[in-house]
């Protein structure tokens, strides 16, 4: 399934790649794309402080989700959404599997730290490359066919790596329980216990991915966890990666494959390596992703590997704008932020926010927020669905795109630009 | 033998279930092209339609019991239901006892309503829209509606038994010459597949065979054309989205009894029925109903024993093992058409 | 202070504010004290990881009724509830050591990935010091060994699963809900004696770990009856029609089926069971039976009327003071307070995670010290009572708890819909008691306690 | 010899002959229209050409090489490029990246996987994209999305994307179909441009006699699958044979 193009009605300028040739490039990159990934990194480095923008013991420090976990989900789920939005945003591929390869990376993440010790490399380079065969293998098959039947042929696989996983393969995925670290584990190149007598947690360099140092400035207080700063690392080499790929001939050839495959062959060029290398490429990050995971949090649940789980990413990438650079990360932080804050707000909480009303009116209150929060968070992350999709088409990337214009509308007609800004 | 009856039986009934869903998920996917994914949805709230007329009927009056008392040690509430007092004891248990069937009538127009304001609503803008857009859109609804159903009926599942007429089993072997009791069969589940036919052939009857379907059947083939001849397709469309609506309702107001109903029923079966869809081949009616009672079929002699004890794990995958064997060996399915949902 | 272990977190206060900084509450962790999560000020939080969404996501919620109820009742609201009728008299409804007990909650989702998101953000941002909750072993097992990786302890909820105190037991996990293995203990011999001891059984298993732990358990209590078990199937999770299991039982030659499902998979399947009216028939000259191992009152209400008659076994039921006498002390009192409250009674998985909050509390209460090792020695060996159990020992080699375990069968003509089983029988705590190194719990160690910071 | 060599090619549907004993040769350089009526069997002779369809029997040589069982990627890489009867361009590209595509496939081949190279580092390719477009009269198009330009542009688009190739062969399918009279006419003068331009040889498939006679120098007239003629457009015009197709056709 592809986007349909959209003819507009009047010819228009371009909204991508203005720059066609290289002017002052550092890194590799034109200075709008460096611009965006300065920006990005910068906002990975600061996370800890913005995403803790309330004093710890305020009552709106529930909102603040600068905690190591979240951040270096927030991150984490980042990397498997930009690999997807390699695949789906510019060859239109989508895959509805995808979460199948996070799995495998997780597995073959925790096998390492099992079986080789508990350093985070070797457990991250088989991720990375178990992801990768498996990818070969679903994307060859699955790239026979297009549209819909692709996706269901990724789905079909995954759905079976789920199933399998979950049951039959027991002994070596864990199952139901996970995968999981045991003190008996053999961790040829590392010790099998800690000196506390405790199972050994992943490090790097023998600097322990959980250590974390609290920084109180004030009322405020953040968490800066080596875990997250890896993660982030990380991805920001996942992103700088992408964005090259996004600008490369290669790049150029996937967009050509979801705007006219009939077009490409009579050019001379056979689409299909070029999207099972786009597959293969984005199998990878999920399975980097994947490694990731097991890095801060050494166990790997067959749920992962779940069609949710894979339908889950697909939202976060048109949450956030498919086939722009930086939409598929919001929507993944938005996705998550939602799972992981709103679904912690119970009651106790609200009345704790609301209790400056009077009585009737703190219950009446509480009872209107009650269904959105806690157990009823499905509920307020569906309708945001709707509304993004219905208000925001791009998706946020369009949302974000919007404000700048009218910022820029407002701040001074002169510099408004004709172009569409760049999909980014 | 015996054993192969009951799991083609089985097969059949399971088969029926995917069917009525797929059947409707392709009168809007494989027609107007639009990627549902709240078609499961509908599924489930035509089982709460079931679910709510049971509690409509059964809605009493509270009555204090002063020789019981309840586990706090009070005086025991005790309910009559209303229709007990209009009807009296064996008119109201009558009405309770065929709430599900009475059901059907019930959930009729309100499936239709939905499946119209669903369409009007919200799907209409999304035709042009790119894949992307639908399943985000629909995918949001459906977990509305999902939490929606929840906030007013719980998580868990709600028993809402058949007719007593139905309970209990059909000797099913006698008729085919085997010995008493070996091959009996849930005589609501024969109802099932009973009514799942009827529904079946009504609707290729209706597209089959009156102006309306002539039309809508032109429309899917090419919706431009038709268009231009000046029919109003849309609003053609509108109704048969009203239809596969009241299709997935229906469905799942009968599937009640078989088992109960909970609020995320719909998704146990959204996955599957894009199966039995994608398999069937896309835009092809005769195709998605095929495809549900084959791999009913299938699913059904996967779990049976013998089958396990040989393939181990097969029971949990063969639907995707299927699908994956068919989809490459016939390119678009078992009777897709060309160029529909390829791109 | 020298630190022993490798700094896992730290504390950097800017000089200008340390002392706005040392003003701080209950968010930081206090390296000095030697703990994770160490509680600062006058409160302590507790963190009640249950699901929210999901198929369970009603027992979840139940879960979290009693544990409101249990921080209530510490915190000296209320009527004070199993307060009063536990063994131990440390808690006084001054909260814990004197500090006032706040809770945090969190979304399971029933999958252990999105579980252990839930407790890390309990540990890391609210600064929990003890997990509790739970209503599936995988969960369970998930959240035991994050616990135990970040220095708290985990109190688990409902989790059966022989692996919970077997191969993946963890020294900071404590569990008091029952297992497998005393499922089949205690329904054995009552199985027997109602059925008779020449039965030939059919299991349908859930294809996951606590599947086959129930199964392995059942089967091996009724093979030592002189049962004989004809075959079993496994059915994958995500069945939700078992017709084609079902269908087939008839003519196997079994005349007893044991469904080995837990939640909506119990449902389904029982359902389908009577639906083919398995319950009229008779096989091999006997009455043909269905057998439960772990029922599940919540779930047992989707299932209506057809577990009428269906033997399995509870942790515990509402009941059981009124009907078996004051050995179970505790249960009417909680009945009692939960009932005024939510106007029904508790089930089972609210029970155990009001009991296991309790328990908590008060080994803190005992230790005079909520680090983790402290509460480890405190909870290791307790013998306790009047929690609605009776005596109850929590076991050193495994932190598993042992006590009676409750035989009930569906009820002929309910009441209401929270009156749906008879109690038949209690099996005493011996017959379920079992060596800690039983093949059945093999293959795991409990490690040592772990403290973090 | 000439560069195309189509030698009793045969295809059937079914029970349709769509191609009977077709022999055509184009000779190198020069414009070589095929017409016919509908249904002559021009595009299955197309596509047989491309490699879309494989002939039931016969060959088809390009150069000395033989097409068959090749797709139609190779057959380009081998030099045909094809231009459609609507103009199947990359609608989501820009004009510019549009140019691009095909001077990669003609410089790197089928595959090649430059994922991490930028295409704004091409300085030679960017410039010889940027003087084609300017050939064609679109350099100021150059950032346009190719979608959003009207159908002419698209057509001189298409064209600039093939000659950018340097195809030996140019595969024209009905280029002018539908279009009005002022653009046919532009069509063909873009045409006869190019041709002046370079050394190229075209086969063009066409219905509108107009620009087959403005165009060609040579014309194979098709009918029911079968070549009638094929001779200098002076002599195809009053060619008793060809007459009889397209009024029999007509009546």
């Amino acid at each position: 399934m592809t986007d349909q193009t959209q003819s507009a009605p009047a010819q228009r300028p371009a909204a991508t790649s203005p720059d066609t040739r290289r002017r002052g490039a550092t890194l590799g990159l034109a200075p709008r794309d460096l611009g965006l990934f300065l920006f990005v990194a910068g906002l990975t480095l600061c996370a800890p402080f913005l995403l803790n923008p309330f004093p710890a013991d305020s009552s709106l420090a529930q909102f603040n989700a600068g905690y190591p976990d979240l951040m270096q989900r927030f991150v984490i789920f980042g990397i498997f959404a930009i690999g997807f939005n390699i695949l789906f945003g510019l060859t239109g591929y989508l895959s509805f599997g995808h979460a199948a390869f996070l799995g495998v990376g997780s597995y073959a993440g925790v096998w390492m730290f099992k079986l080789i010790g508990m350093d985070v490399l070797p457990a991250i380079a088989a991720s990375v490359i178990t992801a990768g065969l498996f990818s070969v293998v679903i994307g060859y098959v699955s790239l026979r066919r297009s549209g819909i039947y692709f996706s269901i042929l990724t789905l079909a696989f995954a759905q079976m790596c789920f199933a399998l996983a979950y049951s039959v393969l027991t002994p070596i995925t864990g199952g139901e329980t996970g995968l999981q670290l045991s003190l008996s584990d053999p961790r040829i190149l590392g010790a099998a216990a800690s000196a506390s007598g405790n199972i050994p947690v992943p490090s790097l360099f023998g600097v322990e991915m959980r250590e974390t140092t609290d920084l109180r400035l004030g009322a405020w207080s953040f968490s800066l966890n080596v875990g997250y700063y890896f993660c982030a690392a990380v991805m920001l080499v996942a992103f700088y990666l992408a964005i090259r790929l996004f600008r490369s001939p290669f790049g150029m050839m996937l967009r050509a494959v979801k705007s006219n495959q009939q077009r490409l062959y009579y050019t001379g060029l056979n689409a299909r390596p070029y999207t099972l290398g786009a597959f293969v490429i984005s199998g990878m990050y999920a399975g980097l992703a994947g490694g990731l995971m097991v890095s801060m949090d050494p166990l790997a649940g067959a749920e992962r590997m779940q069609w949710t789980a894979s339908g889950e990413v697909v939202l976060m990438t048109i949450l956030g704008g498919a086939g722009t650079l930086i939409g598929p990360v919001l929507g993944a932080g938005v996705i998550k932020y939602f799972e992981n804050i709103f679904s912690k707000l119970n009651d106790s909480v609200l009345h704790g926010w609301f209790a400056f009303l009077p009585d009737g009116l703190e219950n009446f209150v509480v009872a209107i927020v009650h269904p959105f929060v806690g157990k009823g968070w499905h509920l307020t992350l569906g309708l945001m669905f709707m509304a993004v999709v219905i208000f925001l088409p791009g998706g946020l990337v369009e949302g974000g795109q919007r404000l700048s214009r009218l910022f820029r509308r407002k701040s001074g007609p002169e510099t408004r630009s004709t172009n569409d800004t760049p999909a980014e | 033998m015996d054993a192969i009856i009951l799991q083609i039986l089985n097969g059949l009934d399971k088969g029926s279930a995917y069917a009525l869903i797929a059947l409707g998920l392709t009168l809007i996917f494989g027609t107007l092209g639009v990627v549902n994914f709240a078609h499961g949805a509908l599924f489930m709230i035509g089982a709460f339609c079931a679910v709510t007329l049971s509690r409509l009927i059964e809605s009493s009056r509270t009555v204090i019991d002063e020789s019981r008392t309840d586990f706090l040690g009070n005086p025991m509430e005790v309910q009559v239901p209303y229709v007990v007092d209009w009807f009296g004891e064996s008119g109201g248990a009558f009405l309770i006892d065929w709430a599900v069937p009475l059901s059907i009538l019930f959930a009729i127009p309100i499936m239709i309503t939905i499946g119209w304001i669903m369409e009007r609503g919200l799907i209409k803008h999304f035709y042009k829209r790119p894949h992307a857009d639908q399943i985000l859109v629909t995918f949001g609804l459906a977990i509305v509606l999902q939490e929606i159903i929840k906030y007013f009926y719980g998580a868990n599942p709600i028993p809402t038994p058949a007719p007593s007429a139905f309970q209990g089993s059909f000797d099913f072997g006698v008729l085919l010459g085997f010995d008493p009791l070996t091959i009996l069969y849930p005589y609501w589940r024969l109802v099932y597949f009973a009514f799942a036919a009827l529904i079946i052939g009504g609707v290729f009857a209706f597209l089959q065979f009156t102006t309306f379907g002539m039309v809508v059947r032109a429309g899917m083939a090419d919706r431009e054309t038709v268009g231009l001849l000046g029919i109003n397709i849309d609003r053609r469309f509108t109704i048969m989205f009203g239809i596969a609506a009241a299709v997935a309702g229906l469905a799942g107001v009968m599937y009640t009894p078989i088992n109960p109903p909970n609020y995320h029923m719909g998704m146990d079966f959204l996955v599957l029925s894009f199966v039995v869809v994608v398999v069937g081949g896309m835009g092809s009616l005769p195709g998605a109903v095929l495809a549900g009672f084959l791999l009913g079929i299938l699913e059904s002699f996967a779990s049976m024993r013998e089958v396990i004890d040989l393939i181990p794990g097969i029971n949990q995958v063969i639907i995707y093992l299927v699908a994956i064997l068919i989809l490459l060996t016939r390119p678009r399915g078992l009777m897709g058409r060309k160029g529909v949902m390829e791109e | 202070m020298t630190k022993r272990h490798v700094t896992r977190r730290g504390v950097i206060q800017t000089g200008a504010i340390a002392g706005a900084g040392l003003a701080l509450p209950t968010y930081l962790r206090a390296q000095e004290s030697g703990f994770t999560n160490a509680p600062q000020g006058d409160t302590v939080t507790l963190g009640f990881n249950v699901p929210q969404t999901g198929p369970y996501a009603d027992e979840g919620a139940d879960e979290l009724r009693a544990f409101e109820l249990a921080v209530e009742h510490l915190n000296g609201e209320d009527d004070g509830g199993m307060l009063q009728t536990f063994s131990e008299k440390n808690l006084d409804g001054t909260g814990i050591l004197g500090r006032r007990v706040e809770y945090v909650t969190g979304d399971t989702q029933t999958k252990s990935d999105a579980a252990r998101a839930s407790a890390r953000s309990m540990i890391e941002k609210d600064g929990a010091i003890m997990v509790s909750g739970g209503s599936s072993s995988g969960v369970a097992v998930a959240v035991q060994a994050l616990c135990q990786e970040a220095g708290i302890i985990f109190m688990a909820g409902l989790t059966h699963s022989n692996d919970t105190t077997g191969k993946d037991k963890r020294a900071n996990g404590f569990r008091h809900f029952f297992n497998s293995y005393m499922s089949g203990a205690a329904l054995a011999p009552i199985l027997a004696a109602q059925y008779g001891e020449d039965r030939k059984a059919y299991h349908l298993t859930a294809d996951y770990n606590w599947g086959y732990t129930t199964e392995e358990a059942i089967r091996s209590s009724t093979e030592a009856m002189g049962w004989e078990t004809v075959a079993a199937v496994k059915t994958p999770l995500t069945q939700t029609d078992f017709s084609s299991y079902i269908a087939p039982v008839l003519q196997s030659g079994a005349d007893v089926l044991v469904l080995n499902h837990y939640g909506g998979n119990m449902v389904n399947s029982l359902t389908n069971a009577v639906q083919f009216g398995l319950r009229q028939q008779e096989a091999n000259g006997k009455q043909f039976e269905i057998v439960v191992p772990l029922y599940s009152e919540l779930m047992a209400r989707g299932a209506g009327e057809n577990i009428t008659g269906i033997l399995g076994s509870q942790n515990w039921d509402w009941k059981l003071e009124n009907e078996l006498g004051a050995k179970y002390a505790g249960t009417n009192a909680f009945v009692q307070s939960f009932g005024e409250k939510y106007g029904f009674p508790p089930s089972q998985a609210a029970h155990t995670c009001y009991v296991q909050t309790l328990l908590y509390a008060d080994a803190v209460t005992r230790a005079g010290s909520f680090n983790p090792c402290a509460v480890v020695e405190a909870l290791e060996g307790f013998e306790f009572d009047g929690l609605g159990n009776g005596p109850t020992l929590y076991r050193a080699d495994d932190h598993q708890c042992f006590k009676d375990v409750v035989v009930v069968r569906g009820k002929e003509n309910p009441e209401n819909e929270f009156d749906l089983v008879e109690i038949v029988e209690v099996t005493p705590v011996d017959q379920v008691t079992y060596e800690p190194d039983h093949p059945q719990f093999s293959g795991g160690s409990l490690g040592t306690c772990n403290a973090g910071a | 010899m000439g560069l195309l060599e189509v030698k009793d090619v045969n295809k059937r549907f079914g029970g349709l002959q769509a191609l009977g004993d077709v022999n055509l040769s184009v000779a190198e350089n020069t414009v070589h229209a095929i017409i016919g009526p509908n249904g002559a069997g021009k595009s299955t002779l197309l596509n047989c050409l491309v490699g879309k369809l494989i002939p039931d029997t016969g060959s088809v040589m390009f150069a000395g090489q033989s097409v068959l069982g090749r797709k139609p990627f190779e057959i380009n890489q081998m030099g045909i490029s094809r231009v459609f009867q609507t103009p199947e361009i990359f609608g989501d590209l820009t004009v510019f990246e549009n140019m691009m595509i095909p001077l990669f496939a003609k410089r790197d081949g089928a595959f090649r996987m430059h994922a991490f190279e930028a295409v704004t580092d091409e300085a030679d390719l960017i410039d010889e994209a940027e003087r084609m477009l300017a050939e064609v009269n679109m350099l100021e198009k150059r950032d346009f999305h190719a979608g959003s330009l009207s159908r002419g542009d698209k057509r001189r688009l298409e064209m600039a994307m093939c000659l950018i190739q340097r195809p030996k062969l140019l595969l024209l399918d009905e280029p002018t179909a539908g279009m009005a009279r002022a653009d046919t006419n532009n069509t063909i003068d873009l045409l006869k441009e190019i041709k002046s331009k370079r050394d190229i040889t075209m086969c063009i498939i066409e219905h509108d006699m107009h620009v087959v006679f403005s165009l060609a120098d040579r014309i194979t007239v098709l009918a029911q699958g079968t070549p009638l003629v094929e001779d200098t457009p002076e002599n195809i015009k009053g060619h008793p044979k060809v007459k009889e197709a397209y009024l029999g056709e007509a009546a």
